[in-house]
């Protein structure tokens, strides 16, 4: 059973999970540092709890104080999030040792899937296609980079270096021919090292021309694990998905089923519960090849909700109060792309950008979703990822939901702070979006060279007139608020009295 | 602070004090946000947030999926103006006499300060004019509705 | 071929239709009377031209004022809407004679569903179940009132008089004993009269405890006609509709199919082209009586769309353009609720209200729709339908639609203006409501002293205190744009000049 | 009315004129709405709508999906500050000097005005100080990036 949901994490995936436990007749407790005091997500919980402390470590990352918290405020059950705590087995274990439920799958799940090389090994012996390559076990600099050599010659050139522990491309390095390879090994160990206090590197096989797709996964207590098809997520700018979708716009439905079943004895090799992904390569052959699984919700799990009228996160929250999921057989309907709205600025390398939400206008309009944690009158900070929102569209076909994420971007208004909207704007005119030949190295080949908008001269007039405009007519748009002060004693005792003539 | 809004009801007295940055009442305490919402913590640890707006004399708020439409009766005011004469919103004693017969008030002038329900209430003038009479001295005892001066306005 | 279509119509349905034209890659032109100058449709235009005229009459009714604006723009479509001129074959006519593209069926198929006799005798013969009922043709009084009386002993008691003409609730008259009816009979026609220049009535059987449920079809050139399955709207407040979903909770497979097909041959029997309604009046007994067929898009639209992930406006445009409609087979998925948000004062009668919107913040959050033509800082003014916006919701099962509503309806804050968001909050707790058990006396037989909402004390005491507080804080939100007056001579020409050093 | 925005290739130099409620650029037509945006009219009879907030110095505009962050620059104000120097922004002809050696001159007053490409820029005191000297007389030529005066702030 649970009743009262504890979600430790913030921004818009706090502000998803909060509206599902409100959806779901579920008390929340949101956790939050002191520089989230004025937070969107704060206002969607039941309860905020502040949390001591100045870093990230001192504050979502301290597992002690959260479960305190949970003690205190009478939680029953946590819900990670992503990022975060949402991988790590210690916590999860911890939090079943204090009595609550996690949101997820059991620690033994998380750990198996958590390192790169378990969960290779384990996929491999549930018959799941894994990329060609080997493991190297050894921690000790010099026999690692020799046992990295031997391995350069099983596996060919183009190769992947990997931190075993990794993510988020920490530890990544692509090496394109050998005498790279020891100088591209070492920097792989020292990144992973520093990030991960874990110098492991596994190499693989690159797969050039590949597309990133990767299957969403369901499984509850009663014996049921289902998949609910592919997100494609080949647009990347340095293993940072930027563009997803639902579906690969060239899957077949035999390779949705070969690839769904492959997922689903992944997650059945780990005897998985709740919601998870499991991450494939899959090339312009056909073949197909276990990447990872993220034993979590994901970022872009939104395109699947709108293509499969799943709700993952009622589905979480039903799957851990030990209920079976509600879901019936896999229904795909129209097509969904998501795109990720950061605070960076596209023209100087993606850098990322800080500022006032001075203004903050979402599109509208029939097919349109908006994830946020953020807005109008809220200021963008250093403190945490720079991701502003979640832009969600749905469309009968591939064709209008991307003419629809088109009029969405160009509605789109975000002042005083820099974002990519533009830089999305233009990616969906670029032709291996528009056909969906997309593959993992899009960005990099479209823009060698960097970004930069193309602006129609008669616009920038148009923007240079406004600014002039705005200058000369003082149109300074000011949203204050008088907070006057009062004038004369004030009372020391407060009353409220109704009188009834 | 004392306020007095008209309900459907009859009028209602709401009197908050301030420690720092917030106002309590009751078990509620109530904090300015910056975008001008206000953040109301309850006693059992539980929040709330009120949006709030002042449209004319109406005060606009919206709680946990209510909306309330309170009109701000200004301090003396009457309910039922009779023609310049300004009445006792409530039983009370008067505590201070302000002006006199003859004396040319501009709007918004206090006129009177009456006591009632240990609290002060100012009976201020709604229009600028002249004082026609005065019923009532210091320390009278006033019934509610009855006039206690007359304006005329100019 | 359509490429550049006028929208004859305002507010929210307007705002809907221009952006379906800006998504179809089509040009488009917004028509406004000059009190709608700050309206936020003609903003979603590529183009907007006023009206010329003070009534409503002389602006969005003005068919040649319209059919000229469209010539002088090249427009060569007009997309009705809904209201206005949506159901006028003459202006149906008058646009195809002008050699422009009328979205919509053909001006024949509007007058045989216009005249409701004329629609009953018409599906009668296409094999529609009609209700008991009988039409009177004679206009003169006393001679209408004869044959009313006479066609009273066939049709029997409790009945309905309805205009012939009508709509909207105009001229209807429901009489429960034989005493009433000529009292009835006489007022139905005054006001049948007055609305419509069309004393005319018909007398059909009242079906009391029935379902309004009403089939969405479509039609294209090709030959196709399909039903996109159903609607039950019989949450209504004198036959204005207040609360609309889909599917119908009491709906099964077969009754779908038989009322789908019925709405078919209805729409064949007048060669229906585009996008209509067919309206049934379904009994506790599972018959169902063909009530009137709607020859426009409908108001509540979007639930179907939620449901069935057709996008209507566009099979409209599509189908106007002479193409196939794009939509396959039926897929019906989860449930979809609307609910109609007014400018009214539910505990006064429902009279319209007007105000500024000061604060007007739509709900957020997964699987939340708000078709609406306004924004905070408009006015409502008393010259049109004080209709705010819709808002609809979609969950995978119709318990987590009503839970979705409640949470978006909670959320949703006017203020400035009176409008009935707590009784549709209220509604959506009503037993019959959540058993799905409503029929068209509902709200009748919830509320028949009016209805006042339930407020707990200790929200109105957390209300005072906050006015309370605002007033003493001084906490007057303004909204300003501070228009300085510019100092000195103004330069009687103006420059660009870029310098590139 | 005449500004200056930054911008990676250069400076821009924008003169915009009003009339009635109107403001004018070549075809363009800006016309301010009452939530603050500008809706501009271009002579084809089609219409953009643009949303724009000034952030410390810099206009940040939104038109047609394009977003812009143009930096005002001061009048008179130099890319490269040399101590209390003023430069010209641009070649020109001094048309007057309102300023004398030694005058204290406080922030915001002009110290000369200059002609270039006909129109006229104003050399704008960034700072309350003294002005130290003056290099140029009424109708002197003045190439870009030259000293105009020197002012020492207080």
């Amino acid at each position: 059973m649970v009743s009262k949901v504890l979600v430790a994490n913030r921004g818009e995936i706090a502000c998803r999970i909060l509206r599902a436990c409100n959806e779901a007749g579920l008390a929340s407790v949101a956790i939050y540092a002191a520089n989230d005091a004025d937070s969107m997500f704060l206002e969607l919980a039941d309860q905020a709890v502040l949390l001591e402390g100045e870093t990230i470590g001192e504050t979502y990352l301290d597992q002690q104080q959260i479960l305190a918290i949970a003690k205190a405020t009478g939680a029953d059950a946590i819900h990670p999030g992503f990022g975060f705590l949402s991988e790590r087995a210690d916590f999860a274990r911890a939090v079943g040792e204090a009595g609550l439920q996690w949101v997820g799958p059991s620690p033994e799940a998380i750990e198996q899937m958590g390192d790169k090389m378990t969960a290779r090994i384990t996929m491999r012996a549930a018959g799941v296609p894994v990329i060609p390559g080997e493991e190297i076990e050894q921690e000790e600099e010099a026999e690692a980079l020799a046992a990295i050599e031997s391995a350069s010659h099983r596996v060919g050139y183009p190769l992947l270096l990997k931190a075993s522990s990794g993510g988020g491309g920490k530890g990544m390095r692509a090496v394109h021919s050998p005498e790279d390879l020891i100088e591209s090994a070492k920097g792989a160990r020292r990144e992973a090292i520093a990030a991960f206090g874990d110098g492991r590197v596994y190499i693989e096989r690159l797969l050039t021309g590949s597309k990133h797709v990767e299957i969403q996964v369901l499984a509850d207590r009663h014996g049921r694990t289902v998949h609910l098809g592919e997100r494609e997520c080949s647009v990347q700018r340095r293993h940072q998905k930027v563009f997803e979708e639902a579906p690969c716009a060239t899957m077949t439905p035999d390779l949705r089923e070969a690839m769904g079943q492959a997922a689903v004895a992944a997650a059945e090799a780990v005897n998985y519960e709740g919601a998870g992904t499991v991450e494939f390569l899959l090339a312009s052959t056909g073949e197909f090849f276990f990447l990872e699984m993220n034993t979590r919700i994901q970022v872009e799990h939104p395109v699947t909700e709108l293509v499969t009228g799943v709700d993952l996160v009622r589905e979480q929250l039903r799957i851990a109060a030990g209920e079976p999921m509600s879901c019936g057989p896999l229904m795909m309907r129209g097509h969904a792309i998501e795109v990720r709205l950061y605070a960076e600025d596209p023209e100087n390398n993606f850098l990322p950008a800080i500022g006032p939400l001075a203004v903050f206008r979402p599109p509208e309009g029939p097919g349109v979703r908006l994830d946020t944690g953020v807005r109008e009158g809220d200021s963008v900070t250093p403190n945490y990822d720079p991701m502003l929102a979640k832009l969600i569209v749905w469309a009968p076909s591939r064709a209008e939901a991307l003419q629809r994420m088109r009029r969405a971007l160009d509605e789109f208004v975000v002042l005083g702070t820099t974002t990519n909207i533009r830089f999305l704007r233009e990616l969906c005119d670029e032709p291996e979006v528009v056909t969906g030949q997309t593959d993992t190295t899009t960005i990099d080949r479209l823009w060698p060279d960097g970004w930069h908008p193309s602006v129609p001269r008669s616009i920038e007039d148009a923007a240079l007139m406004s600014a002039a405009v705005g200058e000369s007519a003082g149109l300074h748009r000011t949203v204050s608020v008088v907070a006057g002060s009062s004038s004369g004693p004030v009372s020391p005792f407060a009353t409220l009295h109704r009188r009834f003539p | 602070m004392h306020h007095q809004f008209r309900s459907p009801e009859g009028p209602i007295e709401v009197t908050v004090a301030k420690q720092g940055e917030s106002w309590y009442l009751g078990s509620l305490e109530a904090t300015p946000m910056p975008d001008g919402r206000l953040r109301i913590l309850n006693d059992d640890g539980t929040v709330m947030f009120a949006h709030l707006v002042k449209v004319g004399d109406v005060w606009w708020v919206h709680v946990d999926g209510h909306t309330f439409k309170l009109e701000r009766v200004e301090p003396g005011a009457s309910d039922t103006d009779d023609g310049g004469g300004l009445t006792a919103p409530m039983p009370g004693k008067v505590l201070q006499v302000l002006v006199d017969v003859g004396q040319t008030v501009s709007s918004g002038t206090t006129l009177m300060v009456l006591e009632a329900m240990k609290m002060e209430h100012r009976i201020v003038a709604a229009s600028d004019g002249t004082v026609t009479a005065v019923h009532f001295g210091a320390g009278d005892q006033v019934e509610q509705g009855v006039a206690l001066l007359a304006l005329e306005e100019s």
